[in-house]
């Protein structure tokens, strides 16, 4: 209970630093900083889409950068047509949400790699698609929108400003992402995930929670595109492309699936490392990507947020096998070998209370 | 101990029934017609798999607050029979009764609010949560609100959550395991899964509850445990048990009445001591008592 | 009526590239039982290991057997080191490392010969013979008949040899298998390296058409990989007949269907897939797996 | 010289040691039994023996050490384990799964020979020889496991809870295979048995496990006149 009470505490003062730090990072950031920033917001968002459906509820999906990319199309044809912006907003969020759904009432019916091979394929279909209607999408060439100026006012730079719009509405989205994988639903897809019969007999539909997933994590999507278009201003074909799907369920695993705090890690990770790599050769950004991939998920399978229990475990276990050495020397060599002996009262006692771990253990 | 090792007699009378006041989250939450233990009727029930004739023509009754055994030598069909009650499988014909309402047809999932809940042969729990989170779990069918109100943390999601951690709790507690409540499930022992398990199956209010050999991989003490305190459960949850056992000595010392299966068909259905006399049940079930050599 | 066979060749020619990924996959999942995402990628740096060798004016048939060893050792060596730590976990996860995989492998050929396509020469002579009035590609030709020959000798492994007996026991369960005296860890290297190996003959047939690049084969993988689930992912039969089917519907549909035209020619096998799986989930020639609780 | 001496065996699993100090060993053609609660360590005892756990002291087959060793290798030495539950390849038919075991065997004929002795023992399995193992009973299973086992030739054969969730009929009757094939074949065998009325029928000696060590041991006789033995294990 102290422990817990402990935690909460440092949670909060951890939080509000980190709060502080987003409100003040902008006024003393450089302008490429904050675009930097601002793009980690943007990503955040669609990484939690992805986290919610492959993390949570363990469906296998390589297709969110449609989803993105679909969602900064529609936010970009509903700017330039001067729809009123409450409305692009909730546009960008359904309609992709919709053709989630769409997707997912028959892809959810298949399992692990079927699924992988029919999300995978969305971004490989999106993209082409979106050339095709090029009157809606500006075809190859892409569509920019010049929007969300800093309004006089505000006394911010247009960089600022975007930022603090983008970072408020992503809050937001994290509020409502975090309550939805806590409680009710959250058990929901936390139990479709790892057993589909045990679901089932708790009265949860298995196929739609998988779809609900689906949809969240399309939703998610969709408003991070328009979010993306708020701060690149600009959409492409490439936006859906294959390698960002790819990228950012490399990103999730890296930052921690099944996690929020890992959600915002590996969105980081999504953004700076092509910026860190590209100024040593860009050519090797896959390369490095794939090697830290691979080097995280030997050492820290639940990612770089388990990075902390991870520490500690190994210092404990560590610890362990420095007590057990000093102590091992007369414990092993012990009573064991009674030959034929005797059955002392203390091992017949121990046959009726078989369990070593008894639940009266303390914790 | 499967049912809480430290829990004499007196403790279970003391903890027994929900307390005065003590919210039930069916009442509160999605509404089902009625409470308490129910019949369940299978008439004529059959199951086939590929072409393969698994159950032909089975039909039971269970009265309301019976404990009721599937028997049978392996592959008669008791799992699968158990299997299409719980709704996991769906026979090819016939009717399942639970109460006066007719389950087959519906979707598995709607099972858990009609007042159905069973355990698995080996736990199934979600090791990395809490004792608590994998008994909350089966508040689910009871706790209200969708996606939407629980995004949005409405305030009645709030309440019905701790509402439904107390129940949880206080479950825990009644079984002997209110101390490691909030423990990693895969800090416990295999034995102390089953209760685990039996806590998430007892917090949706069932009406009907299906044990599926609930006495694998226990041991003997364990066994003896179970059978001295599986009719107080039954009392205090106002429940109608059956129960899929191998294990003999269980199924005689705990079941009011029995059904044997043999190759998918109805053997006999009666008490376990006219089973354990009835000369079919012998030759089926138990084998000769000297098995020869069959080469000779 | 010319030009229909004609179409209809061409797209047994390119389901016959597909084929041979995707009987690389069908390979690989059944020795471990995972899908192997960086499958196109592994095949693509074998073939650019051919590439430099022909560069440097090695004969092409050496250099695609060399490339053919350095894919067989390059897949044993990363199911040994990498893949080993993840077989029998979490299947997400081991989607997860062959994304990995995917990302490290390009990211190499990337490393060293750069994003920009080099022709690549062709095993076959570009001429074409007239059969009855039908011109058929000698390149075309002799694609369908490596990939013919491919799946013969790999059905009869699995089917007639000992050793293919063992490796199915070890898809199915290592741990069980090893207790009967299986080296499971040699079996599943030998997966391993059999699949990468098939791959960069896939590599070295598509190379000619489409120029070697890091990215060369993503979309024939996903092609493969509808072939693999239509196939049913345990029969490499199907997965050819399957991913024949696909190279002549969508040959046939960019051909005569004017909406879909060259460019979304790509959708077909995908809807083809959601159609197929929405009727059998397990696949055209899969079998169905009953779950038992 | 024992055909199997296991000297001072521990184990563990992650962080928790779940064997101390075990000591026992099996003469050649003899049966051994393991008896003891849930959770005492009868399991990995044997899968210490397969080479499955990683172990501390020292075990030995046939003069030679084999602590340490990979299960194939230990598996090709002539040490057949026949685990607990579904031992089986799900995927492969009853007689593939009994090529497989037959996996060091070069003679096609003996193979086939051997086969044939196998559904002898096992007739249960002859109506369902090309049929996937999956689609067994779970008592068809624990045969082919057993059958498996045998297909190998092994010396010595590890039986693990080989009655676990079968009806008493189809227990006995598997006992009475193994009893068979010991007086038949001549193997040694070390069994693993919740059930130890069953167990007496075949082990000439035993040892019984609690948390990890050896509480008892002796030839069968002696433990079946003890009271906690006739209390705890044979149910009265």
């Amino acid at each position: 209970m102290k422990n817990f009470i402990a935690n909460t505490k440092v949670r909060g003062l951890a939080l509000a630093a980190i709060a502080v730090f987003l409100i003040v990072a902008p006024l003393v950031s450089s302008p490429f900083m904050n675009y930097q920033l601002s793009l980690v917001a943007v990503y955040a968002v669609a990484i939690l889409g992805l986290n919610i459906v492959m993390g949570y509820a363990g469906q296998v999906s390589l297709g969110q950068s449609a989803f993105l990319g679909l969602g900064a199309y529609v936010a970009a044809y509903g700017i330039l047509n001067d729809w009123p912006i409450v409305l692009v907003f909730v546009l960008s969020c359904l309609i992709p949400a919709l053709v989630g759904m769409l997707v997912a009432l028959f892809a959810v019916r298949l399992r692990g790699i079927a699924l992988a091979m029919v999300t995978i394929s969305l971004p490989i279909i999106g993209v082409p698609l979106a050339k095709r209607f090029s009157e809606f999408t500006g075809g190859s060439q892409g569509t920019t929108v010049s929007w969300l100026d800093a309004p006089d006012w505000s006394g911010l730079a247009s960089d600022q400003w975007r930022y603090y719009i983008v970072f408020a509405i992503a809050v937001v989205l994290f509020i409502f992402g975090r309550n939805l994988t806590k409680g009710r639903i959250g058990r929901a897809f936390g139990i479709v995930r790892t057993n589909e019969a045990v679901a089932m007999s708790m009265g949860i539909s298995s196929y739609r929670y998988k779809v609900l997933a689906f949809t969240v994590a399309s939703m998610f999507g969709g408003a991070a595109g328009f979010l993306y278009i708020g701060i690149v201003q600009y959409t492409s074909p490439e936006t859906m492309s294959f390698h960002n799907s790819i990228n950012m369920v490399v990103a999730m695993v890296i930052g921690g699936s099944a996690s929020i705090i890992g959600t915002v890690l590996g969105a980081a990770y999504f953004v700076f490392l092509p910026a860190i790599s590209g100024q040593i050769d860009p050519t090797q950004t896959a390369l490095i990507s794939g090697v830290v991939l691979l080097v995280i998920l030997f050492l820290l399978p639940h990612g770089l947020v388990s990075l902390p229990r991870r520490l500690i475990q190994l210092i404990a276990r560590a610890r362990q096998k420095l007590n057990r050495a000093e102590n091992a020397g007369p414990e092993d060599a012990g009573p064991a070998q009674n030959e034929t002996g005797p059955v002392s009262a203390h091992t017949t006692t121990d046959v009726s209370e078989s369990h070593p771990e008894s639940p009266s253990k303390n914790t | 101990m499967v049912w809480g090792p430290a829990l004499g007699m007196k403790q279970l009378h003391a903890s027994g029934a929900p307390k005065e006041g003590q919210m039930r989250l069916s009442q509160r939450g999605r509404s089902r017609t009625a409470v308490g233990a129910a019949e369940l009727t299978l008439k004529n029930v059959n199951l086939t798999f590929g072409g393969i004739t698994v159950l032909e023509e089975v039909s039971l009754h269970v009265e309301a607050g019976q404990i009721f055994g599937l028997v049978g030598p392996n592959g008669a069909g008791k799992t699968s029979l158990f299997n299409c009650i719980s709704g996991h499988y769906v026979p090819s014909s016939g009717s399942i009764l639970l109460g006066d309402v007719e389950t087959l047809g519906l979707a598995g999932d709607r099972l858990s609010l009609m007042g159905l809940a069973r355990t698995f042969q080996h736990p199934a729990l979600q090791l990395r949560l809490t004792v608590l989170e994998n008994v909350v779990l089966g508040a689910h069918s009871s706790l209200p609100g969708g996606p939407l109100a629980w995004a949005l943390r409405l305030p009645f999601t709030v309440r019905a959550e701790r509402a439904a951690r107390e129940e949880a709790r206080a479950l825990l507690e009644r079984f002997g395991l209110g101390s490691v409540a909030d423990s990693p499930a895969d800090e416990l022992s295999p034995g102390l899964h089953k209760t685990i398990e039996l806590c998430r199956a007892l917090i949706s209010h069932p009406r009907v509850l299906l044990l599926d050999e609930p006495a694998a991989g226990l041991s003997h003490a364990e066994v003896e445990a179970f059978i001295a305190s599986i009719g107080q459960v039954r009392a205090d949850f106002d429940l109608t048990i059956v129960i899929v056992e191998h294990h003999m000595g269980l199924i005689s010392a705990v079941t009011d009445r029995v059904l044997v299966l043999n190759n998918g068909r109805t053997l006999m259905e009666g008490t376990a001591s006219e089973a354990q006399s009835d000369p079919r049940v012998v030759e089926a079930y138990l084998g000769r008592e000297e098995p020869t050599d069959e080469s000779a | 009526m010319a030009y229909f066979i004609q179409l209809i060749v061409e797209g047994l020619a390119t389901g016959s590239i597909y084929g041979a990924l995707a009987l690389a996959i069908v390979l690989v999942n059944r020795s471990t039982g995972m899908i192997n995402f960086a499958q196109g990628a592994m095949a693509v740096l074998a073939t650019f290991v051919a590439y430099a060798l022909t560069e440097s004016g090695t004969p092409l048939l050496v250099a695609i057997v060399v490339a053919f060893v350095f894919a067989f050792l390059s897949g044993a060596v990363v199911e040994r080191v990498i893949v080993r730590k993840f077989e029998g976990g979490d299947p997400d996860t081991a989607v997860v490392v062959t994304i990995g995989l995917l990302t490290l492998f390009t990211g190499i050929a990337a490393a060293f010969f750069g994003y920009e396509p080099h022709p690549f020469p062709s095993l076959f002579p570009a001429e074409s013979i007239d059969i009855l009035g039908v011109f058929i590609s000698l390149r075309s030709l002799g694609t369908i008949i490596v990939l013919l020959l491919v799946m013969v000798l790999l059905q009869s492994l699995f089917r007639v040899t000992k050793m293919g007996l063992a490796m199915r026991a070890v898809a199915d369960n290592p741990q069980s298998a090893s207790l009967s005296g299986l080296p499971v860890s040699r079996l599943l290297m030998i997966g391993w390296g059999l699949a990468a190996g098939l791959g960069s003959i896939a590599g070295v047939l598509v190379a000619p058409q489409l120029f070697i690049s890091p990215s060369m084969l993503d979309f024939a993988l996903v092609y493969a990989l509808a072939a693999a689930i239509l196939g049913g992912l345990d029969s490499p039969f199907g997965a050819v007949i399957a991913a024949w089917t696909i190279g002549i519907v969508e040959n046939l549909a960019g051909a005569y269907v004017s909406f879909i035209g060259d460019d979304l020619k790509i959708a077909v096998p995908f809807i083809m897939v959601m159609i197929v799986l929405a009727v059998r989930p397990q696949g055209l020639f899969g079998r169905k797996v009953v779950v038992r609780v | 010289m024992s055909l199997l001496e296991l000297d001072n065996v521990g184990a563990s699993y992650g962080a928790a040691p779940v064997l101390h100090g075990v000591s026992f060993s099996v003469e050649e053609n003899d049966a051994a039994g393991i008896l003891g609660a849930n959770g005492a360590g009868k399991s990995t005892t044997l899968r210490a023996i397969s080479g499955m756990v990683t172990t501390t002291g020292s075990i030995r087959f046939d003069g030679r050490d084999i602590t340490g060793m990979r299960p194939d290798k230990i598996a090709r030495l002539g040490i057949a384990h026949v685990p607990e539950g579904r031992g089986t390849l799900g995927d492969l038919s009853v007689r593939d799964n009994l090529r497989v075991g037959a996996f060091q065997q070069r003679d096609r004929k003996t193979v086939a020979d051997d086969i044939e002795y196998c559904l002898d023992l096992f007739p249960n399995l002859r109506a369902r020889i090309g049929s996937n193992a999956s689609t067994l009973s779970g008592g068809e299973q624990q045969m082919l496991a057993i059958a498996r086992g045998i297909m190998a030739k092994p010396r010595l054969i590890l039986l693990d809870e080989a009655s676990l969730g079968l009806a008493p009929s189809t227990a006995q009757n598997v006992y009475a295979t193994i009893g068979r094939l010991r007086s038949e074949a001549g193997v040694s065998m070390v069994i693993v048995e919740q059930n130890a009325a069953l167990a007496f029928r075949v082990v000439d000696h035993a040892i019984v496990l609690e948390t990890g060590r050896i509480s008892l041991q002796g030839p069968r006789e002696k433990l079946m006149g003890m009271d906690e033995v006739r209390r705890a294990y044979l149910g009265g």
